[in-house]
């Protein structure tokens, strides 16, 4: 073999192996690769126990408490298939809204609320004055409620389009 | 056979030689000459394909090495200032391991026999480290004799550190490689010289 | 851009021409920079979740995308430079170092005093941060590597590889957002849908992008300048004692 | 394959493998710094046995990518100073092969130690018997590519002084991922979590790497010799 | 001290400071690395921050020790291979003020930025002030320890071909009680506990490895040279 | 002045030399010859002071080596195979800075103007990795014109690498160096003489 012929085996070696490489990254990104569960999976008992993750979501309208103690908070966080309740003792972030996204980092109890450690807001990629996300607003209730009656819930779609 | 090109080197902000060409043919040695730093050192790396050639080119059989490539290697012996010998392998392991490596395979007697021939049967088995200097570049010496149908050796001063006998005796090899059609292409300050055609080359 | 350089390939010829960029993209700069600015602080609406802090977007976003763009960029030239020996190429590569550890250091510092109101946190170890981060010690891994040998040829080589090596980052850190789920926002321009942003902030912010791009680049040149000047001092000495 | 290429990889491979068994101690080296680095966490963090089950992933892959590292210092170091790199950039067959054939003896007698002695050292953070098989398993996947991106690292700092820190410098940042997925499959299986995934990801960068790095390496080799 | 001695422990140190500074990049190579190894524990272990906080002082600990450990590789191995080791054992001045003067030159250039960068890489993992500022004291002492004993391996893994794995028996050990007292000291000062005892405790340390270690070292560089 | 008395060597298992004895007076020079390997590193390491002796003694002025310490070595140069510089540092400093380690004080112009006699001018202030082998080797040797005073020269092969030229320059700098009174024991597998009262000392 000349060298040249040996250097083409060797690029075509490589490809398959990129090819190999590709195939698998394709695989994995079916599993979850980062310790962040949505509320379904935490019904479905996917989620660790005794070891801390993170629950995203958005927290649901109405459902921050205050508790008696005065520095912990109580509230729902949904994907809006499944819901999952969080208590949190500390100082929330600015941006934490009911309705709007969180990431709560800490460890499921046994009596399955979520005990955070953490709390941050997620928000998402719009940006626009507050008379434009009002109309937005009322337009995407609308479309939510028409969703809601056709589909019952698609727990992946919920937590990633948040 | 081999030919250079206008080619020129620079180190650092020095200009080691400028435009330099010249040619060697089969059956004949050429002998670079040189005061220190001259660079005959850096000549020699390029022209083994080990530095890269800036300006001009260099050409074997017509083909500048760029195109030649991998193949180049197979028709060359370079034994440089270091000896490429592993200091925790024998002379036996290295050279055989070394060449190996190389694509000439040798048994293991052969390689015996020529540490014998060398002078080294003592040593066949001590770590290379153990050698005296001179041991030592016997060992990375006897490489050459297992390429004899390399057209092409370069050598950078391989009689450094060899004892007269030693001297005599690499000497008339090279000398039998070059009546053999061989190219052999070599510097030394030390006062010997080949019993062959040889061309000289001074670097000033 | 690409091709001026092609044409003005060896240092002489360009060292010139630079000379004579460099006013232009300076004051474009400053004009993009300073209306940017203004349409950013005065022209823009307050954001309808984050209120003013969100301005810190008018810096960050631009400074994000030319650490990644400048990255290309720079293992572009430096692929250049291994391939076809260009000298000119090499040296453009080291001087986009620099300003590109420069602005992967103010994302990241833009991005975590953003973080903290509106997160709740300064850092996350998330694959958005983390792979930003990397990218800065690829930067400052090349600068080393560079520095750290003497031989200007070699250092010009091996530098090379490792930024042609250091490229698999990029897409990480680009499509990071969407492979994981992580506290990082997705994109907000895309090329393949509309903008999810009002047109004031989106004009402001592109406007502070050309002037990020236009800055990049005046001191780029500058740079590369010096080098030159640096490199090509050796060769003049050498003709004068010669 | 032609004869001659099998023949020069199988040199290559051996003659390091025979320098590895040589200089015994140095592979014992590796082996015991990657046995310190552990054992040294809990003294330096405390001995709490719920802190230490949710450490344990961490530290000992982090100490396998340090141990890994420090063998980086031999891989290219010495071929360089003896002049057997000159040897090999000649031998008229693929750098880009020899180099992988290089790295690969270079594993098995530094990788693959680390690998085999990982299950004990999980056992001191209490591991349970399916993490410990997932530590090992990753660490199989993971060295080999520690071990080729670091070949390129070690390659592009022959010569240059501050080599083994610069190296490190270089190297680490992309060891950043093989950390992330290596670490994170371990603590998936220790929550009966899938780790499939990781391994997978993990996988897929080996393969990458062996398809890559070999390029990148003996462009570095070549360009040390200059 | 006479003139002569004055001025070869000058020298000795000057030539090494002067070698440090021609590559600078070798010092702020040994700080990124400081700085890496103390970054990638959050992502081996997860990004918990209660965890992070209780890791701290021990992550930031271990890592000066090995970032002292691999700028300790060279500290000798190239005055070895250049023959410059033997001209120093042939200077006609004890050879132990002279070795001592090569370590303090190390420590300058590697040890002291690392006690300089600490307290930035502590707000990393949420460390208070006292905190920051104990942390960067036992470093400040502690360090000095580190190249004293690691000066010691450095010299013996010289020319004696299983050096290595001798090295680390005999080093570690003796590295491991200012780990914990280091480490001690800055998690005492955390919870607002006395941490006097641990700096004192340092500070002895610092003071018999001066006494002793200079000695070990000489002895180890003319084993080396025989 | 330089005495060997019945001194032995032994390296693994071989046997180097036994029962060697020789003395070297002032105002002589001592050649030691031998084939590679014979042992002549060796022997002068331990007469420098750096090998153990294990059998037999050396002494020097009347008192063994242990018994004079230190101050043997203020008393010596050795020149070895290695040249003892630091590859980043220049020749200039390289030279200063190692001659103040020895004790030995210069100034920076007194280090430039011997170079400049050694034919290094234009290399002064490269760093010492990037010169040619000969003219590394010039800069160790420099080191012996700041030591006229040191009674004892002991080098191990001080020619090698060296052009024809340097060869010349360095042999009559030994000659001198006899002729003043002081003891030179060197090695070489050149064919260079030096002029002054010399003594062979033959290993086989
Ligand atoms: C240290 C923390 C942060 C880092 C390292 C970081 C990094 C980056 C990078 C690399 C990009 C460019 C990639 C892209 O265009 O998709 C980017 C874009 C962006 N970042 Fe950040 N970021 C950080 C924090 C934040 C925070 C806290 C916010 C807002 C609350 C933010 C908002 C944005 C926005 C709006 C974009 C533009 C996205 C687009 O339109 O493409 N970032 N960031
Ligand atoms: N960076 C640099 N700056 C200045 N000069 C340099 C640089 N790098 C190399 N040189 C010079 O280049 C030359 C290299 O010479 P080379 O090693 O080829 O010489 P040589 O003819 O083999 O000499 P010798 O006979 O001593 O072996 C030396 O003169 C050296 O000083
Ligand atoms: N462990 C060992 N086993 C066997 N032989 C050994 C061992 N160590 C050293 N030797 C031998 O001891 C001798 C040392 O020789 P030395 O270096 O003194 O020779 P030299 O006369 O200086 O030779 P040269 O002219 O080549 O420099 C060598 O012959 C070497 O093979
Ligand atoms: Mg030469
Ligand atoms: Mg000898």
């Amino acid at each position: 073999m000349k060298s040249r012929h040996k250097r083409l085996a060797m690029i075509a070696g490589g490809i398959a192996a990129l090819g190999i490489a590709s195939a698998l990254v394709l695989n994995a990104f079916r599993s979850n690769l980062v310790f962040f569960f949505t509320p379904s999976e935490i019904v479905a008992n996917e989620a660790p126990v005794g070891r801390s993750f993170r629950v995203g979501g958005m927290v649901v309208d109405g459902s921050v408490k205050r508790q008696p103690d005065g520095v912990s908070v109580r509230f729902v966080v949904t994907d809006t298939a499944q819901s999952i309740p969080v208590v949190y003792s500390g100082i929330l972030p600015d941006l934490f809204r009911e309705g709007k996204g969180v990431v709560a980092q800490g460890k499921l109890g046994q009596d399955g609320v979520f005990q955070a450690e953490q709390v941050l807001a997620k928000h998402d990629e719009n940006y626009m004055p507050p008379e434009a996300a009002e109309a937005v607003e009322r337009a995407n209730k609308a479309m939510r409620e028409a969703h809601r009656s056709a589909v019952s819930g698609s727990a992946e779609q919920g937590a990633r389009s948040e | 056979m081999l030919e250079a090109n206008e080619i020129s080197c620079v180190r650092g902000n020095r200009k080691l030689f400028r435009h330099l060409s010249f040619a060697v043919k089969e059956g004949t040695a050429l002998r670079i000459h040189g005061a220190n730093g001259a660079g005959k050192t850096s000549l020699l790396r390029m022209m083994a394909g080990l530095s890269p050639i800036d300006e001009g080119r260099v050409t074997w059989g017509g083909r500048t090495l760029a195109e030649i490539g991998d193949d180049y290697s197979r028709e060359l012996v370079f034994v440089g200032h270091a000896n490429a010998l592993k200091a925790y392998l024998t002379p036996c392991e290295n050279l055989r391991l070394g060449l190996a490596v190389q694509g000439i395979a040798v048994s293991d007697g052969a390689v015996r026999d020529v540490l014998d021939e060398e002078g080294l049967t003592g040593v066949a088995d001590v770590p290379a480290q153990r050698l005296s200097a001179g041991q030592q570049r016997r060992v990375a010496l006897a490489r050459t004799r297992f390429a004899a149908s390399r057209k092409l050796w370069i050598l950078d001063e391989p009689f450094s550190s060899l004892d007269d006998e030693a001297v005599r005796r690499f000497s008339s090899r090279l000398a039998q490689q070059v009546a053999n059609g061989g190219v052999v292409v070599y510097t030394t300050h030390q006062d010997v010289e080949i019993d062959a055609p040889t061309n000289y080359l001074e670097l000033v | 851009m690409a091709l001026n350089i092609w044409k003005y390939a060896s240092p002489q010829t360009f060292f010139p021409l630079a000379g004579r960029m460099i006013p232009v993209f300076t004051v474009l700069a400053i004009v993009f920079a300073v209306v940017g600015l203004y349409i950013g602080f005065f022209v823009a609406p307050t954001d309808f979740q984050q209120g003013e802090v969100y301005r810190i977007i008018f810096i960050h976003v631009p400074a994000a995308w030319m650490s990644m763009f400048i990255y290309l960029v720079m293992a572009f030239w430096a692929g250049v430079g291994l391939t076809f020996n260009t000298r000119l190429s090499s040296m453009m590569a080291h001087a986009l170092a620099p300003t590109g550890a420069l602005m992967t250091f103010i994302a990241l510092w833009t991005g975590s005093l953003w973080g903290k109101p509106t997160w709740g946190t300064w850092w996350v170890w998330d694959a958005r941060l983390t792979s930003e981060l990397i990218l800065l010690f690829l930067y400052v891994g090349y600068m080393a590597l560079a520095a750290a040998i003497d031989d200007v040829r070699r250092a010009d080589k091996a530098s090379a590889v490792l930024a042609l090596v250091g490229v698999v980052n990029v897409p990480i850190i680009y499509f990071s957002v969407q492979w994981w789920n992580t506290l990082h926002q997705g994109a907000s321009v895309n090329l393949t849908r509309a903008p999810s942003m009002a047109a004031s902030m989106l004009t402001g912010m592109l406007l502070m992008a050309l002037a990020f791009w236009m800055y990049s680049i005046a001191v780029s040149l500058l740079r590369v300048r010096a080098i030159i000047r640096e490199r090509e001092r050796d060769a003049a000495w050498l003709q004068d004692s010669a | 394959m032609t004869a001659g290429l099998r023949q020069a990889l199988a040199a290559v491979t051996w003659r390091d493998l025979l320098l590895a068994v040589r200089l015994r101690t140095d592979v014992l080296t590796i082996v015991f710094f990657f046995a310190i680095v552990v054992s040294l966490f809990p003294l330096g963090v405390g001995a709490d046995p719920v802190l230490l089950r949710a450490l344990g992933p961490g530290v000992v892959w982090v100490a396998a990518l340090l141990a890994s590292m420090l063998a980086l210092g031999r891989l290219f170091a010495d071929d360089f100073a003896d002049g057997t790199l000159e040897q090999l950039v000649l031998a008229g067959e693929p750098l880009p092969l020899l180099a992988l054939a290089k790295v690969f003896a270079h594993w098995l007698a530094t990788g693959l130690p680390l690998v085999l002695l990982s299950p004990l050292l999980g056992l001191e953070f209490g591991l349970d018997a399916a993490g410990l098989w997932v530590l090992a398993t990753s660490l199989a996947i993971g060295t080999p590519v520690l071990s080729l991106i670091g070949a390129i690292g070690a390659a592009l700092t022959l010569g240059v002084r501050g080599g083994g820190a610069l190296t490190a410098l270089l190297v680490l940042p992309l060891y950043v991922p093989a950390l992330i997925f290596g670490a994170g499959a371990v603590v998936a299986a220790g929550q009966n979590m899938q780790f499939g995934g990781h391994l997978s990801v993990l996988g897929a960068m080996l393969f990458a790497a062996i398809a890559l790095a070999p390029w990148a390496i003996s462009a570095a080799l070549r360009i040390a010799l200059e």
